[in-house]
């Protein structure tokens, strides 16, 4: 189809099927479970997936959209263009997904990946454990196979929305004697068994977006084991990679924003001459301005890199890094710019976006721990990209 | 002045870190925040504070007080910042200074020997928007015979959900942003005409939004001159709350140096990583640096002196230092850290708040360089 | 605009990259210093330039030069900051930007060939005092006929002293600050009544006081009305400055990075500790960040869009960039970064001048501030 | 001596004593060849060494002052008072005296404390190699013992004014074969011998206060072995911890001086509503001024606290690292305050003080590598005061 076409009939179809109550992109993936509850997400979700709009690069054959990549481009355009919402969300489009079709047999993306295109089935990531953080590879958790079936004992940590999930993606370990990163095998398990405990964590904001997952004798088939046994460490790090180059979204906005640091200043601590009056709160401004607009060229530059048939250079290795500093700094710059009224928990005193301002510094502090600490994003760039030694 | 403590103050401090430890310890805090107490403090150990002379310690000995100064009660505040003991000690010892350094002799011989057995809670009521501005107050106060009447709206008083009474900065005569016209007024939280409400911060400690329409007000110091008089008031405040913070700091920074001892990954301790060992020591300095702020800070208040300066130089210095340390001690201990359950983000949820209160460090450098000319 | 170059400019590129390396090597930079060769560069090696093509890179086809764009300009400047080149490149380019930009037919057509033949040098004096100032011109030019008389002093003006003609910014009406009154003129730097110093800098790199005392100058643009011009210039010379800034910021991390790989103590290559490593991917960072913001800056340059923004940007962004990386390398060399002997310090003392050049990043991020209008 | 008396009587003494122009205290080390080199500074030298005042503390039996700590603290708020420079300077009074009191044998100290003292004999130290920076105790210079003299050879580096000096304390390799921190013997010779060859190093800054120094059969006496044979590395230590806990002088100014960046801010960038003109600027001369009198504060504590008798804290361990950093920050502000005033290197179109700005700001690049890297000191801190592990 030409594109011209395909983005006057995708607009057209946009405009009439996308409830407006979904034309509010971007939301925090906090706020994911919720956002995608309501009547209208389940509408948009079910008319997007019938077109495989919900996975519009991934082969029609599973359900998928089947674009090429000028036509998605176009597509993205026309979905920023009315900030519609994608028509699902989660660990299953981004993560697991791409990781069968790289990894999994095609029986297992028979099974699993159309589920995940309809929305039909929800997934979870079971890596972390307590003694087991920026460490991954020292993950304990244990999984025996037995008839068929592998038997997991042990305890997963940082379960990010396992309350909601149906199936989970996990690193066991398979073999205890072998060296660390050798004994580890890549399963996949249905949560609602009774071998299966969840408990939310609640943090620092008040929210528990987060999971203790506990496996008592819980149970993964052995048709769902992903590459070979013993295998899995490979398969896990390719999949954080999907994660931590996970780059913000390109599409243009059209017209020039006013930057959201300075209207909040204004409003919270005004101007002299056109000037935020606080030279040291403008100056802060300007500075997260210009790194916010530094790291989106950089993504430009790398998209375009990318598509000029360029091999993906060092240049990703900085996303998670910087990124996780910028949105940190973000939610605190929003806090912090309110002064008192961006330090408050709760009730009436404050308005929506001021308790908002003050959850979301809290919980921000959390992005530059999960997903690779930076102090891991830094030993990567700076072994792998850079070359550094070990000691 | 000398930069150590003598043995009175030693004791003093000796004795806090015993009772902070063992009768106020965090779980305590913990415990007040998941009860929702409305008064936000506990009533039992308040009671011992008092009975410990604390409510004293500032307050001189014609009144009842121990006259033990600035010092004395800075090293108290720092054992309760490690432990994030709520008390209305702070507020209360900062209206006392107020009135010790305005009040009338009447006023004084009324009120200060009430501080110091305890029997009177006091708070200042300066702020008017989200951001410190000491001249800021719209408020305004009107003569009524030998009193006044006061209409306008106060936010962020500290304590002021608790206190018997309120020091109200209040306007006579010009506009919110003039530092001629201002006027203190003591007035009684429970008189007719005010009403107060708690705010819920994120550090789960006490601040009020206060409302006064035509509220009864007694003057404190003098009509219209009262800039010096709440300068030099808020200069005790912002010292006496950076000898809190820099208890917090303190805290925060060594329970972060113990856990990167013990935390293993790849197979070693994490404090064993150079990366964390430079951060962890440059944080070493910024926090013996703070050691010595917060005293000399707190010796010029005893020792009259120039407070303005090192008002400013102190609160700068903890905010920035405060917030430093916390940030630092959530990454390093990664995801437990960012829980509930653990007590480390407790530490940065009050720097948040010390922070804003008395002026953050944008305002203290302004004043810091103007103060010097410059 | 698309953020990568097209095959004309790779290939410019690999022809600098060349040409630099083995032509004009930082050998030849340190020689013209420690001779103190008056020229401030060597005329064979700006010979080989000019039949390279690179004085026509960004002169339009129709005058004679290549048409390749600021682009394709940039990638060069790009290999001559890693190579610490000297030469009049940038300061002509800048100067026939703007006759290009505000220049009548006339002129272009005298002016524009004879610099891509490498005919004629040009410069821009528009600073009177020691940080940048735009509009802060009190040199004033008076009418007298077809041509103006210009009196006044510039200073740190960029090749000043090799220049053939100055591009000279003066005011006809108004005061030193206003941004209207302000007008550009063409003055013969080997006219009379023009008095050139040069002025010996830390980075051994041309620059010159220059007086006029009612010197002839030529009218380029409207008179009264330069600000535009002046600042269309300004931003193509912060942005080509920024290209410049970027190929030393990244010889000098190169550098820096190797060295911590074979330098040993402890029995260990410096690299291997944690704490090196953490800063030297901070540096990258920083860099990889840099090579985006001048790519966009000099398509900007190329495909008509807003450039303010970016240019303050841009230079902002090197400025700090190359402060940064030129500091860091210092110390991680430790003894032997500081002796003259070793090359890196030349990295410190360029950044040093380029950061004081056509504004510092305090000017760009009040101008940043400005322009989006807080 | 009542301290009143000796009060009023060094005054007096001063007034009558110290030439004009050796009252410029305080001036650069590197500097001090230089300025200790006028016919006015030679005659300071020898009327205060006649007293003992060149060395105010040290026992009379060597030619020392004697003072007890509260007649010394007279005598340095006296100096002050005039900015008078010390009568003598150098390594001998700062470092190998105090290493020889502590170390030296009785002879030792006679053949050498009282030259020190008189300003006869001036010295330099012989510590650093190529190879051995940070790395100190990985040195390589060879001494070897033959009847009763030591001969050396190799090389060392950053030998601070070896051009200037008579004699070098120096750390060699007396066993090759130990481990490396006992292999080291303390030595001192003398630097007028065919041996020894100096070069001066050229530095970024321009100038050569430090020198390559090469041993080629160099002689040091058996009766200047300091301490024991292949002990030296505990003295030598010893030494370093006199140059990294030497705090700035205490005496205090009277007076209010005026803050000097906000002078040279207000010459180079002017004032708005009595505020400097650009805010950033501003800032950074708050922030510097804070942190220097934060430390200023500090100093003032440990001496308090040892005054008080208190066992001196972990807080020394700050000094070097932050008084570096002070300083090197320091001179660049002033540069960077300067403009491109501030970046001149020579010629009438700069004033001194500028071109000082600039040479300064290069000269105290080093600040934060010479006598321990802040690298070398923040490891210092975490390992021996945190207790931080060792990998």
């Amino acid at each position: 189809m030409n594109l011209d076409t395909f983005r006057a009939e995708t607009r057209e179809w946009l405009e009439a099927n996308c409830p407006q109550s979904m034309r509010n992109n971007p939301f925090h993936f906090e706020d994911a479970h919720e956002v995608y509850s309501t009547d209208d997400a389940i509408v948009w979700r079910d008319r997007m997936a019938a077109k495989g709009w919900t996975a519009p690069t991934w082969p029609k054959a599973y359900g998928g959209g089947g674009m090429d990549y000028d036509t998605h481009r176009v597509f993205q355009e026309e979905m920023a263009a009315i900030k519609a919402l994608p028509g699902a969300t989660g660990m299953g489009l981004a993560m697991i997904g791409p990781t069968l079709m790289e990894y999994g047999t095609e029986e297992q993306r028979q099974r699993h990946i159309p589920k995940i295109i309809t929305g039909e089935v929800t997934w979870c990531q079971g890596y972390s454990e307590p003694g087991s953080g920026s460490d991954l590879a020292s993950l304990q958790t244990k999984a025996v196979l037995k008839d068929g079936k592998f038997v997991l004992n042990g305890q997963k940590i940082w379960t990010s929305g396992a309350q909601h999930a149906d199936w989970m993606f996990a690193l066991v370990r398979t073999d205890p004697n072998a060296a660390k990163h050798d004994g580890i095998s890549f399963v996949l398990l249905d949560m609602h068994q009774s071998g299966v405990t969840i408990k939310p964590i609640p943090l620092i904001s008040g929210s528990s977006p987060f999971c203790e997952t506990f496996f008592d004798d819980a149970v993964a088939l052995e048709e769902d084991l992903v590459s070979e046994l013993n295998k899995g460490w490979s398969v896990g790090k390719r999949l954080l990679q999907y994660e931590r180059s996970a780059a913000p979204s390109r599409a243009k906005k059209k017209g020039k924003p006013a930057n959201p640091y300075a209207l909040t200043a204004k409003e919270y601590i005004g101007e002299i001459d056109g000037k935020i009056a606080d030279s040291e709160a403008r100056e802060k401004i300007v500075k997260q301005t210009m790194l916010e607009k530094s790291m989106q060229l950089t993504v430009k530059r790398v998209f375009e890199e990318s598509k000029s048939g360029k091999a993906p250079g060092a240049t990703t290795s900085i996303f998670k890094l910087v990124g996780s500093t910028i949105s940190k700094e973000s939610s605190a710059l929003q806090s912090e710019l309110r002064g008192t009224a961006g330090a408050g928990w709760e009730g009436d005193s404050f308005t929506e976006k001021e308790l908002d301002a003050c959850r979301g510094w809290l919980r921000d502090r959390a992005v530059t721990i999960y997903g690779g600490t930076n102090e891991v994003q830094m030993n990567i760039i700076s072994k792998r990209v850079l070359g550094l030694p070990d000691k | 002045m000398p930069l150590v403590l003598n043995e009175e103050q030693n004791m003093l401090r000796d004795s806090a870190k015993d009772f902070c430890t063992n009768s106020a310890p965090i779980a305590q805090f913990r415990q007040l925040r998941d009860d929702k107490i409305e008064a936000g403090f506990d009533q039992q150990t308040w009671q011992q504070m008092i009975e410990l002379g604390w409510t004293g310690i500032t307050v001189p000995e014609e009144f009842g007080g121990l006259g033990f100064g600035f010092l004395g009660l800075g090293v108290v505040l720092e054992e309760c910042g490690r432990t994030l003991t709520a008390s209305p000690l702070l507020s209360t010892a900062i209206g006392a200074a107020a009135i010790a350094d305005g009040g009338s002799g009447e006023q004084k011989s009324a009120l200060l020997p009430k501080v110091a057995e305890g029997e009177l809670l006091l708070a200042l009521a300066v702020e008017e928007s989200a951001h410190h501005n000491p001249y800021g107050a719209a408020t305004r106060a009107e003569k009524a015979g030998s009193t006044y009447q006061v209409t306008g709206k106060k936010t962020f008083v500290i304590d002021g959900n608790v206190a018997d009474k309120l020091i109200v900065v209040a306007r006579t005569s010009g506009n919110a942003g003039d530092r001629d016209g201002l006027t203190l007024l003591l007035v009684d939280r429970q008189s007719a005409g005010v009403t107060v409400t708690k705010t819920i911060m994120t550090d789960s400690r006490n601040a009020a939004n206060i409302s006064f329409d035509g509220a009864n007000g007694e003057l404190l110091g003098a009509e219209g001159n009262g800039a010096d008089l709440l300068d030099r008031t808020l200069d005790v405040a912002r010292i006496l709350l950076s000898a809190e913070m820099l208890g917090g700091t303190q805290e925060c920074f060594e329970r972060t140096v113990e856990y990167l001892k013990v935390r293993e990954q790849f197979g070693s301790p994490i404090g064993s990583f150079q990366g964390l060992q430079h951060r962890a020591s440059v944080m070493f300095c910024e926090v013996e640096m703070s050691k010595s702020v917060v005293l000399e800070a707190l010796s010029a208040l005893d020792d009259p002196d120039d407070i303005a300066e090192l008002a400013s130089l102190a609160k700068t210095r903890l905010n920035d230092t405060f917030n430093l340390v916390s940030a630092e001690s959530i990454q390093m201990h990664g995801g437990i850290g960012m829980t509930d359950e653990y007590d480390i983000g407790f530490f940065m949820k009050r720097s948040r708040v010390c922070e804003a209160a008395f002026g953050n460090s944008s305002f203290h450098r302004d004043r810091y360089a103007t103060i010097q000319g410059y």
